[in-house]
């Protein structure tokens, strides 16, 4: 077993699918002969020819929007949007339209197009190109939202969301792009909907997703030297969320701390503390904590680290929680 | 036909036409239409039909039973005449005002009027079975589904067209460009089909555009064709020569149908806010009915009889499509959670399980 | 003192700022001759002419962006998306730009816009014309977020949001447009960023903002029936959010029900809960409750009488954090 | 100059030029120019320093003292003619790639280059000081802002203009044809200027359009002109004339500067993934400083020396703005909370004493 980048693993998600259903179909903005601007699809042009892989004009309403004629008319899409704030001008045609048109539809015209999305910041990126926009995703009901956090399970995850009969965002944690894994990339992997425990716990649980879950391990261990034990969950599917297992967690530990890079008010992180409250109060021996990005706009390259959470933020989280 | 073979030219001449608006026919066109006398005849079946269901629908929601109604009078001809220029092969995206056109593909219309008494959004319809795609209400937003289903066809080397029905007003909007553009890149064997009603609500055609619409087409480097949308048989040929360009030369057209909305912009709007009587008068003396008719007539392609019965039959088809309509009682409450994911996750099951528990204990005050 | 509907009142609102600021401009889709989809700008290009309130073309991302640039050049849009659904279309424009300017510019070009946004449902309407997406603006940091739930104070809400030097969403709550109070038209009223209790109670807080806030004081009306004493906060602002009120009020009675149209997951709802936690954990009687719209695309007329937070809801709810 | 005054008659003769690619003079268009000896040298001047600052920037950023940088190289005559071409009243809306043009408008490069590195979004100088707006990454979305700028310029009844920068991979975008349509129906003045390099990113033209951009124009009303973009003489009178338009006539001009991008997309990019070699080398070929050098020779308006002084004024200048952006601090994390909202909400007080706190703590882990 090869070690893999998460960026050579959603490679193969995306070679593999290609070959296996020749509904499936790539297109975005320089996915063709470029191969992306991370990577992401190089060589499949190549590969499969410039009629299921191929480049778009610059316009990501129209990305969004023919991806979902074109799963009118039985082909399985895989669109890419360049940058997370790149996906913004889709937003109508994905809440509008991709999200809601099954429910119109009463299932006569099901829409499975995945939407991938390289997201998030730490990479000392320029303005609109280190937004998260999860949660705007995550309300809009008829999306389903998953976020990988290592390589192998982004394989799965997005061999997955490609088969799944919904339409998926995709979130792909840019700053994690470069991370290596060893794993199995044959298998079926972790289904959506559920999320894993990837570090075993008592004391809290650290709840996160993307690139901030390798941010909550390092947290963990630094939390170790000081005779913390903490249990790290890896939410991977925003929608469904696992709601069991985060339960099942947080009743174990009596208490979390919800990490992610995105701003706090309304951020994702509120819908999990609201989740473990209504679902483990009784359980729980001090408040839910949100460690995120500030209610800010995205920082400029040279200062995204005192935005990004950092371990000593979750630290300081933890030791609220724990000393409370 | 020189406009169609060469429909950037259409400006020297104004909007393309076979019948006048007085009903003179140019015989040269009328020829070249390969219309049989009970096509001819059908078409204005069609648009009796349309007429008559139409105000049938605003009846409807003025009693209650449609909770609103965007009616089309004064776009029969456009309607018509152009999804009866297609093949049952090709498919249609509406937007929200193509009662006609829906008629002519074979919807059921009580299923149709659905979407506007609230029963479901999209109706209660098949679109695949008539390949009528459901009624979009973001402007120009179904153009790029349009666009995304023809060029799905053409990889799968499928001899159809897609045509997709827009006003005036959504020519504005980000999506009807970033469509015509991205079909014009593709080849995608798409009919824009502008219907361009003079209003988008209470905003007048020259404060939309600087340009008749149709030369929009010159941005894209495909036919742009003005055509008198009140001329159901100028309607049917341009859209034929379109739907054809688009199949077998994989070239779309911009078509702009110069028509008028003779109502309200819906049941819900007060136009005399907004627009002149004399305004609406000088549209109602070119009523597309009104003009085909006298040429049936004149042509002796049809007699009194022959208008009498169809008016039997528009009243009688009419009375069943409000039968229906009234007759339809709401969906069960567990259909709002069926139908949001291909399975139901079990969040939603919750939610499902406590929505039905309080709609069973009689629970109506949301 | 006459009575206004809410109609009424965000007419006058608009009147005086015309009036009062020669800056000000309303712009929008049917805002001229017709005075607006719902009748909010009407006679006021008769009275303020067609430089200052003008139509636009079909166009929502233009009526943002043009609205920033007009600002730039230093006049004060206001700008009217004639539904909710149909301030999608500007989203790129909203989160990229009009939320992000005065940081970019570090001051230099502050971008005052107003965009007023008839939303939420319970008219009947068609797809489209019923969404609640508040959750979206709330969490796009730069951006101001206000409610109206009364006709009054839809009044100063309006005329403090015009003269606020930052971009501000003016959510107005359709269903609500018709509905009349007595009130002064004249003064201050609460500034943005300040919430209001309604009625004062002991047993539970409902929190609320725009038509629920009616909702809520009916449930509060059929509560004391059964003799519970419910306090009704009417949050009017959501960014900035009156952190001081919201916990003054739930430490007093220990218990809080959240209800809001939009559909629960990441409803902005969940950011109230999470809040509540953080800073009153150790006065919660019992967890905080969410009734909101299910996780679904907006229902048809016919049906969303199911979906929008009843009477019977509220108190269901209020009976599990009550008996807890 | 025929041109001009009808551009939309452009496509009878290919792009408008003054010089031609082997830098031959036409004579009357030279005479229409109004420019003095010194204005004439002087946009060379401009162009050496735009092209030898932004070799600088691209090598400042494989030093790591950028954190990107998108190179315009052989672009220098579209921006320069056209910046040169605007009144100091004019505003600029620029998208990414306008080093050129805001050396031109006089802004300190040290401040622009903040944004690339990564300093502060819109770098550190003040827009409003020189009418030169901030860089806007989301490509496409400065052209609204730029028609919202000129609506309300016209409504203060200011004799300005605002020229917008974008490429042809931009004209894709609904921002584009939402303002460009905007700006028709309200007569607003502005002048559209497209720098054509051949490719967006990976994309050639071709596969962006399949027509001309400047064509576009049609679609609403207004003219489009086709400009060699690499004969700096012709893109400032064809610039000239279009800002003219705009500020008297209150008429739109959209301008296609052909030209290429000789270098990557941005430092980020690998070029030769998607195009050869040789298609570089034809362009290089044409290179815009070359022309205009040869020419300014040739008709003996500069010699030796001017050249020389230039590069060594280009040296030093590239130098001082080198040892500007190193010499720069990043700016202290409160700055991150203090341009959010006019005044701190309560919340992000907070946040901000939380974010100062950690930092204080030398926490730099994030
Ligand atoms: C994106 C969007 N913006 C606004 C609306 C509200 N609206 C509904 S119809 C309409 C006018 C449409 O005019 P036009 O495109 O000419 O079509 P017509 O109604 O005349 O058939 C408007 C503004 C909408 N439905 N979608
Ligand atoms: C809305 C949006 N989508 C995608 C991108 C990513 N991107 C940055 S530049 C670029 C190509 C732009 O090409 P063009 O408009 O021709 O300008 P050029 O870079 O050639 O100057 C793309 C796709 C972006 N910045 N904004
Ligand atoms: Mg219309
Ligand atoms: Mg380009």
């Amino acid at each position: 077993m090869a070690e893999v980048t998460m960026v050579r693993a959603l490679n193969e998600a995306l070679r593999r699918s290609l070959a296996e259903d020749p509904r499936t179909l790539v297109l975005g903005e320089d996915v063709g002969r470029l191969g992306g601007v991370f990577r992401v699809t190089d060589g499949l042009q190549e590969e499969f020819g410039p009629e299921r892989v191929f480049d778009t004009p610059l316009a990501e309403s129209a990305i969004a929007g023919v991806s979902l004629g074109l799963a009118l008319a039985g082909w399985r899409p895989v669109a890419e949007m360049q940058f997370d704030a790149f996906s913004y001008p889709a937003l109508d045609q994905v809440i509008s339209h991709l999200a809601k048109y099954r429910f119109r539809s009463r299932g006569h015209q099901p829409v499975p197009v995945v939407i991938r999305i390289p997201f998030a910041g730490g990479i000392g990126a320029a303005e609109h190109h280190s937004e998260s926009p999860e949660a705007y995703y995550a309300h809009t009901a008829g999306l389903k939202v998953v976020v990988p956090s290592t390589p192998v399970d982004a394989y799965h995850l997005l061999r997955q969301s490609i088969a799944d009969p919904d339409p998926v965002i995709f979130l792909e944690p840019k700053s994690r792009y470069w991370s290596k894994e060893e794993g199995d990339l044959d298998g079926q992997g972790l289904p959506i909907g559920r999320a894993r425990v990837l570090r075993p716990g008592t004391d809290c649980t650290l709840v996160a997703y993307g690139a901030m879950v390798a941010r909550a391990l390092q947290a963990a261990e630094a939390a170790a030297a000081r005779d913390l034990d903490l249990e790290v969950l890896d939410l991977r599917s925003l929608v469904p969320l696992d709601l069991e297992t985060l339960a099942e967690s947080v009743r174990r530990t009596g208490r979390a701390v919800v990490v992610h890079e995105a701003p706090l008010t309304a951020g994702f992180g509120a819908e999990v503390v609201a989740r473990v409250v209504e679902d483990c109060f009784e359980y729980l021996e001090a408040p839910v904590l949100r460690v995120t990005g500030w209610d800010i706009p995205y920082p400029p390259a040279t200062l995204e680290r005192y935005h990004l959470p950092s371990v000593a933020r979750i630290l300081d989280a933890v030791e609220r929680v724990t000393s409370w | 036909m020189a406009t169609l073979a060469r429909p950037e030219r259409t400006e020297d001449r104004g909007p393309f036409r076979i019948l006048s608006p007085e009903g003179q026919p140019s015989e040269e066109a009328l020829a070249e239409l390969e219309l049989s006398e009970d096509q001819l005849r059908e078409l204005y079946r069609l648009m009796a039909l349309t007429r008559r269901m139409d105000l049938e629908a605003t009846a409807l929601q003025r009693q209650g039973e449609l909770a609103v109604y965007p009616p089309l009078i004064g776009q029969e001809a456009a309607q018509v005449g152009s999804a009866y220029a297609l093949e049952s092969s090709d498919w249609v995206f509406p937007s929200y005002r193509e009662l006609g056109a829906a008629l002519v593909r074979g919807v059921d219309l009580v299923e149709y009027l659905h979407f506007y008494r609230g029963t479901w959004h999209g109706g209660t319809y098949d679109a695949n079975a008539h390949r009528f795609g459901y009624v979009a209400a973001p402007v120009a937003s179904q153009v790029l589904h349009a666009v995304g289903f023809a060029l799905g066809a053409r990889l799968d080397r499928l001899p159809l067209c897609v045509l997709v029905y827009f006003g005036d007003g959504a020519t504005s909007e980000g999506d009807f460009h970033e469509g015509c553009n991205f079909a014009a890149v593709f080849g995608a064997p798409v009919v824009f089909f502008c219907q361009s009603n003079q209003w988008a609500i209470s905003v007048p055609l020259e404060r939309q555009t600087a340009v008749p619409i149709w030369r929009k087409a010159e941005a894209y480097g495909f036919p742009g064709v003005q055509v008198d949308g009140n001329d159901v048989l100028g309607v049917y040929a341009v859209t034929r020569e379109a739907a054809r360009r688009a199949r077998e030369d994989r070239t779309p057209t911009l078509v702009e149908a110069v028509t008028y909305r003779l109502g309200p912009h819906s049941t819900a709007d007060d136009a005399t806010r907004y627009r002149s009587e004399q305004e609406v008068e000088r549209w109602r003396a070119r009523d597309p009915l009104d003009r085909y008719r006298r040429w049936l007539a004149e042509a002796g392609l049809a007699d009194e009889a022959f208008f009498q019965g169809v008016e039997e039959e528009a009243r009688a088809f009419a009375g069943r499509v409000r039968a229906g309509v009234v007759a339809s009682p709401p969906q069960p409450v567990e259909e709002l959670f069926r139908w949001v994911y291909a399975d139901l996750p079990e969040h939603l099951r919750r939610q499902r399980d406590q929505a039905v528990r309080f709609a069973g204990e009689g629970d109506h005050g949301g």
